[in-house]
């Protein structure tokens, strides 16, 4: 983290950049939040640890509208954001510069929680230079630790790869976390019965209270307008009086960035109800994968997106059902 | 039973102008009939059928969708098919991935020399609807009237 | 008369062919090898399914003399299948007590020193139930 | 490679030559032929009603058994292979004849049309290949002029048999160079025998096989070889100045120098 | 909210015998917009357009549904008829009652229920139209006819004389076609060659038209008015400007063993050739695989002997992109081939041919230099069997379903001709229908019976059996007689079905123009239309539309010649205005919407924006109308909704699907 802020004074001072795209410590212990950082007294807020799972990609769309470059810092899974982002066009390479920061993967406070953990006054066990595989858990019940793994991401567990795909410099180590199936939980949904499966998706989304946090953080969810903000589809956003409502949403919402999205895995992360919106998204990538081929979104800035390209002889869509 | 009790599904079929609705117009001049439930809506080609626009028939209370267009290779707009079968196969596995019952969406090439194939089609998928029963799953009873 | 429209339209259920798909091209009775033993045609066949004349048909010798040899079924340019009208409009008689072509007692006078099980069998299945 | 095998009744009995001498040759061949257990009478006809289920189940037992070893279901009588090739068709595409013969059957694992049939001449044209078969040649049939007499059933349905060009086949041509023989080719060889109708027609059938030993002589045929051992019954009955007619695999076994062997089983 | 009238059409009996007409127009009386409604008994009629006129006038009606036969019908009526009342065209718009209802419901209740609902439906839409101009595009005066052959000939030559200049690409060394292979045509029996080869001379040398023999079309862009075309001229080996076609190569050529495609394949012809002696251009090809210059490396005879230098084995295919205001199509047919009908010994005997292979044998240059002869040993016959509806009307996959029209006119021609010339030689004729609707024709069927002696028999062979002797028997049925037929033959003659020229569908992709199951091009109305395909700016001719005998393809030819000159004669063309448009506030400028535009009409600019106040510099997408053709492929892409297609829109169909779900 120290050496990412000299860095950062270093780009401020030399004037290389106007300012610097990281994260600030929050109020509390585990909840940074992404900043902008002007000068070298503001960088004493900068905070990078195990917390900072943000993705700030999504942000240099309004930073490329500023005067000057800026610095951005991007995990290595951040970066496919900012690849997609430069593909269309949302995003000005020259305006930034990108430090590629090390990664070993993030943690979700709610696993924590869930496991028990509660009050927590500090964290120890989060810093990218610690080692230590254990978390230690300071709590106004006492000391408590968990093992780092139990407590990443989901997103983490399927991890891309330790790789930045674009990079101005890099500081930092990365770790590859991938230890499960990327697609076990859409396969298992599969497998279900259509009555299990709806009722699945119908529990899930019912939490829904359309709060909009997973299409402001999505980096593909980068319309000007959105569709349901607008009255082009009389779509406009109404009130949540009905399961149809959410439904509707998520699948567009995904239809929307499918082909584009690059399963960062945000929108779970974000979702205060704990909604599992990254099912979706990685089914489109599933599909895409097994009868378009193999396609990363953002692993490169030029290629043709899944859904606007084509082959002579793609599946027809009747495949669905003969798929049983 | 009787006519009044039977389920009378209701059928948005999108076609393409210059091939199915054609090909619709062939059935018609042909008199080859098929039930009345379905209705159609003309569209320039089936590239122009936003998921947006199926979604929204399922809201509104149709029981099933079909979207009709000229067959690959044959596209007015050379290309337009191609695009809406990706789409469409990907819309389609997403709602039997929530667990709608894949027999309410449909896609299907006709030419405007098919009338035949038109209203076989169209019997053919009136009688999958009606087999699969009303739209609970995706229908919105507050728009139902 | 209606019972007559049934038999036409079981032998049209068993048969599976359509006798308004003919064009009375006559193909089926041109590539015939039984044609001159059968007292019905196998075009005229076609046509008295067609117009459910019932009783001709099941009275005619022609349903004894087809060979299921399939030469009008392979050739017939609107897939009309002849053969297996013929085969249904015989599977209507034979399965009617007592209409069997082949009793059992017929048998050892028709046996002959080569003869092969196949032969016998095959007879069984066409002429009796 | 194994196949499954299904004899017949009448290679157990009448045609027992045209069963040793395909063993043998197998054998030569570097193939088996292994006799599924259990197996019944096809019926000798295909059953064309469709509503007929009960007649068809013992072709489907074969087949099934077939299925559960794995392997494909070869035949060598004309006639076991059309009626087990067709309804192996009904099962694999016939929906209602499906269902019902399997609710009789109460398989544990329903049966639908997995195994491939193939008769023994598909065996050597497709499997080994008549260019295999001829370099295991020992004794070609050198200046034999052979006629091919197809008959019906192997051949009819074209669409259904998928066993070659139901119009002018050339399957068995093929078959007689690999042996270092000279095919005589003639019109009527898949013109109908009488088949069944000899049993009660005998000069119906006799006036069918002349005019096929006629057209054969005509275009100088020493010999017909067959695979059916009703085809070989009514030839063989024939009025006029007949021809010699063999199965196919006694000329195949003697080529191969297995003829012996073939009758000592 | 638009003020809406609505005009419910009977079509006679053809609506109003199962819609109930009166209850529609009460029905949708009370829709949102509706101010105006009524029925009338033929709204095209020139008093149903009066109608809708006093209307417009009296209600000062914004919008207008005509409830009536389909819109691919009379849309474009009722859009005149509104704009001579004062109205946008674009704000008419159609509810399909008829094709779409009346036509394929029986109970009327149900098709009465559904017409008010397509009414509905397009009520809705109206309601959101918003009056549309068309555009212009400029017409490029320059036709292009694919296909040399009589078709392509006639249609050239109608075009050129209008005084526009016209391309005529053939894929074969010569034009003339199949019409060049014949050798009399009925029901004149006038010398096929004689007609036609005077036509092959005028076109050569018409100072509009331009020839590309040996060439194929490669590629098609572009739409009505202004296609550009890439056409590949094959390489023949020969160069065109010095060749005197003096013919003494194809004379000294070594390899002669190559089938003559001109004569069927009956004979063989050099490796460097022309198809026949009248070719147009007199300029031969080196069919470059059966040459053993190319197959070898040595060689070059024709080379050494052209005393013009003109023989250049290092030619390449060339590429000519050309811009043209119209295209016909011409490529004509070919018969099909016999591999499924194996039972009439086409390929097992030497003197089985087909009609078109016996045109080569009674032609003066033909194989045998016009003597009936036998192909196996060169005897004369003197039975001769045809069988007619070889591979025509069949319901199964082997052959055609259609009725491929020429053959029972040839046979008896054939007939006719082989009795007079050979009044010895016996003609029998198996049939199933003579069919012969066309000026002059049943009389010349009947000659051939009367005069000619030809015996027609009722009913189809099952089989030709080749004999030892070399002799064909004939196996068929006799149906009048009912009795099975054993005929003595020396040749059998099959009337071998025709099928459109296996290129087209090729070509159809190109041109985006539609074609049916049995690969003949669709004509945009099957009995008002024919001679135009639905693609604005493609016409058809001859036997790529359907089968059709000479006179008809000729007069196909004028007809499409007339449609492309009435195009050509114009110096605009309207466009359609039913374009994409992208709204600039809501574009992300994000490129996808020009990813899938086949007409690559969408552009992108950076341009200040003042998106509610804010000010700024975006870059957004622009689309060329002009180019914009208006499929909608954009719009469904653009995930903001930002793009949207103009008489098509999102809401306008939203507004149709709601009223359809109600």
């Amino acid at each position: 983290m120290q050496e990412i802020i000299s860095r950062a004074k270093e780009l401020l001072e030399n004037g290389t950049v106007a300012r610097v795209l990281g994260w600030k410590i929050g109020d509390l212990p585990y909840n940074p939040e992404p900043a902008y950082f002007e000068t070298a007294k503001d960088l004493e807020n900068f905070v990078y640890n195990g917390f900072c799972g943000a993705n700030l990609s999504k942000y240099m769309i309004e930073a490329s509208k500023l005067e000057g470059k800026t610095m951005i810092c991007l995990k290595p899974c951040d970066s496919y954001s900012f690849n997609q982002l430069i593909k269309e066009h949302r995003v000005d390479r020259d305006k930034a510069y990108i430090v590629g920061v090390g990664c070993k993967g993030k943690l979700d406070i709610e696993k924590i929680k869930k496991a028990g953990i509660k009050g927590i006054e500090s964290i120890s066990g989060i810093e990218m230079t610690d080692a230590a595989d254990t978390l230690e858990i300071k709590t106004i019940y006492g000391d408590k630790t968990m093992s780092y793994a139990d407590a990443m991401l989901e997103r983490c567990h399927v991890c891309k790869g330790k790789d930045h795909v674009i990079y101005d410099e890099l500081i930092g180590e990365s770790k590859d976390t991938k230890d499960a199936e990327r697609f076990a939980e859409i396969e298992k949904i599969e497998a279900m019965s259509p009555e299990e499966k709806f009722e699945f998706f119908k529990a899930e989304l019912s939490k829904c209270i359309r709060c909009n946090a997973c299409r402001n953080v999505c980096p593909a969810c980068s319309c000007r307008k959105c569709v349901f903000d607008s009255n082009k589809f009389d779509s406009a956003q109404k009130a949540n009086v009905d399961s149809f409502e959410e439904k509707m949403f998520h699948i567009i919402r995904a239809f929307h960035v499918a082909g584009r999205c690059t399963d960062c895995g945000e929108c779970s992360r974000v979702c205060p109800q704990g909604i599992p919106l990254h099912l979706f998204n990685r089914k489109f990538i599933k599909d895409i994968n097994e009868l378009y081929g193999e396609y990363q979104a953002g692993a490169d800035a030029e290629s043709k997106g899944p859904l606007t390209d084509f082959t002579f002889d793609d599946a027809e869509p009747s495949v669905v059902a003969e798929r049983g | 039973m009787s006519v009044e009790n039977q389920f009378k599904p209701k059928i948005v079929a999108f076609c393409c102008n210059w091939c199915s609705y054609a090909g619709a117009d062939l059935a018609g001049s042909s008199r080859l009939t098929y039930p009345a439930d379905v209705k159609i809506i003309r569209v320039p080609c089936s590239c122009r059928v936003n998921p947006m626009f199926i979604l929204r028939a399922f809201e509104k209370g149709a029981d099933g969708v079909i979207i009709c267009g000229c067959h690959p290779g044959d596209c007015h707009y050379s290309t337009g098919n191609y695009y809406a079968r990706r789409r469409m196969t990907l819309l389609f596995s997403m709602l039997d991935y929530i667990g709608i019952e894949n027999g309410r969406t449909r896609v299907e090439w006709v030419s405007a020399a098919e009338g035949v194939k038109f209203s076989q089609t169209m019997n053919e998928f009136v009688d999958k609807i009606r087999s699969l029963g009303e739209n609970v799953r995706l229908g919105d009873l507050r728009c139902k009237k | 008369m209606s019972s007559e429209k049934n038999c036409a339209q079981q032998i049209k259920e068993i048969s599976g062919a359509d006798p308004l798909k003919c064009m009375k091209c006559g193909k089926c009775s041109a590539s015939c090898p039984s044609f001159n033993e059968m007292d019905i045609k196998p075009h005229q066949f076609v046509s008295y399914v067609a117009n459910g004349d019932i009783e001709a048909l099941v009275n005619s010798k022609s349903l004894y003399k087809c060979l299921s040899c399939f030469a009008c079924l392979e050739r017939c340019p609107r897939d009309v299948k002849p053969a297996k009208l013929i085969d249904a409009a015989r599977q209507l008689v034979v399965r009617q007590r007592g209409k069997d072509y082949l009793t059992a007692d017929e048998i050892p006078e028709l046996l002959d020193e080569g003869l092969p099980q196949q032969l016998l069998v095959s007879a069984f299945r066409r002429y009796r139930r | 490679m194994k196949y499954s095998y299904y004899p017949g009744c009448t290679l157990r009995t009448k045609a027992k030559d045209l069963d040793d001498y395909a063993r043998a040759s197998a054998k030569a061949l570097g193939f088996e032929l292994e006799e599924i257990e259990n197996w019944q009478c096809c019926g000798g006809v295909y059953p064309l009603g469709s509503d007929e289920i009960a007649t068809k189940l013992s072709s489907v037992r074969a087949l099934n058994e077939a299925k559960e070893k794995g392997q494909p279901l070869v035949t060598l009588c004309s006639a076991c292979h059309h009626v087990i090739k067709r309804v192996n068709d009904d099962m694999k595409n016939v929906e209602d004849i499906r269902t019902r013969a399997n609710n009789y059957m109460q398989l544990s694992e329903p049966y639908m049309g997995e195994t491939e049939v193939l008769h023994f001449l598909e065996v050597l044209r497709d499997k080994v290949g008549f260019d295999k078969l001829k370099e295991k040649v020992v004794n070609p049939l050198t200046g034999v002029k052979i006629g091919a007499y197809y008959g019906c059933l192997l051949l009819r349905p074209g669409k259904l048999l998928q066993f070659d060009n139901p119009e002018n086949p050339t399957i068995i041509e093929d078959f007689i160079r690999a042996i270092g023989a000279e095919p005589v080719v003639y019109p009527y060889r898949n013109e109908c025998c009488g088949g069944y109708i000899s049993l009660k027609e005998k000069d119906m059938a006799k006036n069918m096989c002349d005019k096929i030993m006629d057209s054969a002589k005509g275009f100088g045929a020493d010999m017909l070889i067959t695979a059916c051992p009703l085809c070989l019954y009514n030839l063989n009955n024939s009025t006029t100045d007949k021809l010699p007619v063999y199965y196919f695999t006694e000329l195949l076994a003697e080529a191969l120098g297995v003829k012996e062997e073939g009758k000592d089983q | 909210m638009q003020r809406v009238g609505v005009f419910v059409c009977h079509c006679g009996s053809n609506i109003a015998a199962t819609v109930d007409v009166k209850r529609v127009v009460e029905a949708i009386s009370n829709e949102p917009g509706v101010v105006h409604a009524e029925d009338y008994q033929y709204m095209c009629s020139e008093a149903g357009q009066a109608l809708i006129a006093k209307a417009i006038k009296e209600k000062a009606l914004t919008g207008i549904v005509v409830c009536s036969c389909s819109p691919r019908m009379h849309e474009a009526t009722f859009r005149k008829a509104a704009e001579r009342a004062g109205l946008n065209p674009y704000m008419v718009e159609i509810a399909n009652i008829r094709e779409h209802c009346s036509w394929i419901h029986k109970d009327i209740v149900e098709a009465t229920e559904k017409a008010v609902i397509l009414a509905r439906a397009a009520i809705a839409k109206v309601n959101l139209n918003t009056p549309l101009k068309p555009g212009e595009s400029r017409v490029t005066k320059r036709a292009l006819v694919i296909g040399g052959g009589i078709a392509g000939i006639q249609t050239a030559l109608d075009i050129a004389d209008a005084g526009y200049e016209v391309d005529i690409v053939e894929k074969t060394p010569s034009i003339g076609g199949r019409m060049s292979q014949l050798d009399k045509t009925f029901p004149t029996l006038d010398c096929s060659a004689c007609i036609l080869t005077p036509k092959m001379v005028e076109a050569a040398a018409h100072e509009k038209i331009n020839i590309y023999t040996y060439s194929e079309v490669d590629k098609v862009s572009g739409f009505v008015g202004d296609f550009t075309v890439d056409i590949r001229k094959k390489a023949r080996s020969v160069d065109m400007d010095k060749c005197t076609g003096c013919g003494v190569c194809q004379e000294k050529c070594p390899s002669k063993k190559a089938p003559s495609e001109f004569n069927r394949g009956l004979g063989t012809r050099s490796a460097i050739y022309t198809p026949f002696a009248q070719a147009i251009p007199n300029v031969p090809v080196i069919d470059r695989e059966n040459c053993i210059k190319f197959k070898t490396g040595k060689c070059g005879i024709c080379a050494k002997v052209c005393q013009a230098g003109a023989i250049d084995y290092e030619q390449k295919d060339e590429i000519i992109t050309e811009k043209y205001g119209a295209i016909v199509v011409a490529t004509g047919f070919d018969t099909i081939k016999l591999d499924n009908y194996d039972e009439y010994a086409y390929s097992q005997s030497k003197d089985v041919i087909t009609s078109l292979e016996l045109e080569r044998v009674m032609n003066a240059a033909g194989t045998t230099k016009g003597h009936l002869e036998r192909l196996s040993d060169g005897k004369a016959p003197k039975d001769i069997v045809f069988i007619q509806c070889v591979g025509s009307r069949c319901a199964d996959d082997r052959g055609k379903s259609y009725c491929s029209k020429i053959c029972c006119m040839y046979t008896a021609k054939h007939a006719m001709l082989i009795r007079d010339k050979y009044p010895d030689v016996n003609v029998t004729v198996f049939y199933i229908d003579v069919r012969t609707p066309g000026k002059n024709f049943d009389e010349f069927y009947r000659r051939a019976v009367e005069q000619y002696g030809v015996n027609y028999i009722k009913g189809q062979v099952g089989k030709v059996i080749p004999q030892p002797d070399g002799s064909l028997l004939v196996q068929g049925v006799d149906l009048l007689d009912n009795k099975q037929i054993l005929k003595q033959a020396d040749m059998v003659v099959l009337a071998t079905a025709i099928e459109p020229d296996p290129d087209v569908r090729k070509i159809a992709t190109m041109l985006t123009a539609s074609i049916d199951t049995n690969n003949f091009l669709t004509e945009a109305h099957a009995k008002l239309r024919p001679v135009e395909s639905p693609t604005a700016g493609i016409f058809l001719s001859g036997v790529c539309q359907g089968p059709k005998d000479i006179p008809e393809t000729v007069a196909q030819a004028g007809a499409a010649a007339v449609k492309a000159i009435g195009l050509l004669a114009k110096d605009k063309l309207l466009t359609n205005p039913c374009t994409a448009k992208a709204d600039e506030l809501l574009c992300n400028g994000c490129s996808a919407c020009a990813n899938v535009c086949p007409y690559g009409a969408i552009s992108y600019e950076v341009k200040e924006v003042n998106d509610h106040g804010i000010r700024e510099q975006r870059r957004v997408a622009v689309v060329n109308s002009a180019l914009c053709q208006g499929c909608g492929a954009c719009t469904v892409t653009c995930p903001s909704g930002a793009m949207d297609l103009q008489g098509f829109s999102n809401l306008q169909i939203i507004s149709e699907v709601d009223a359809i779900c109600q």
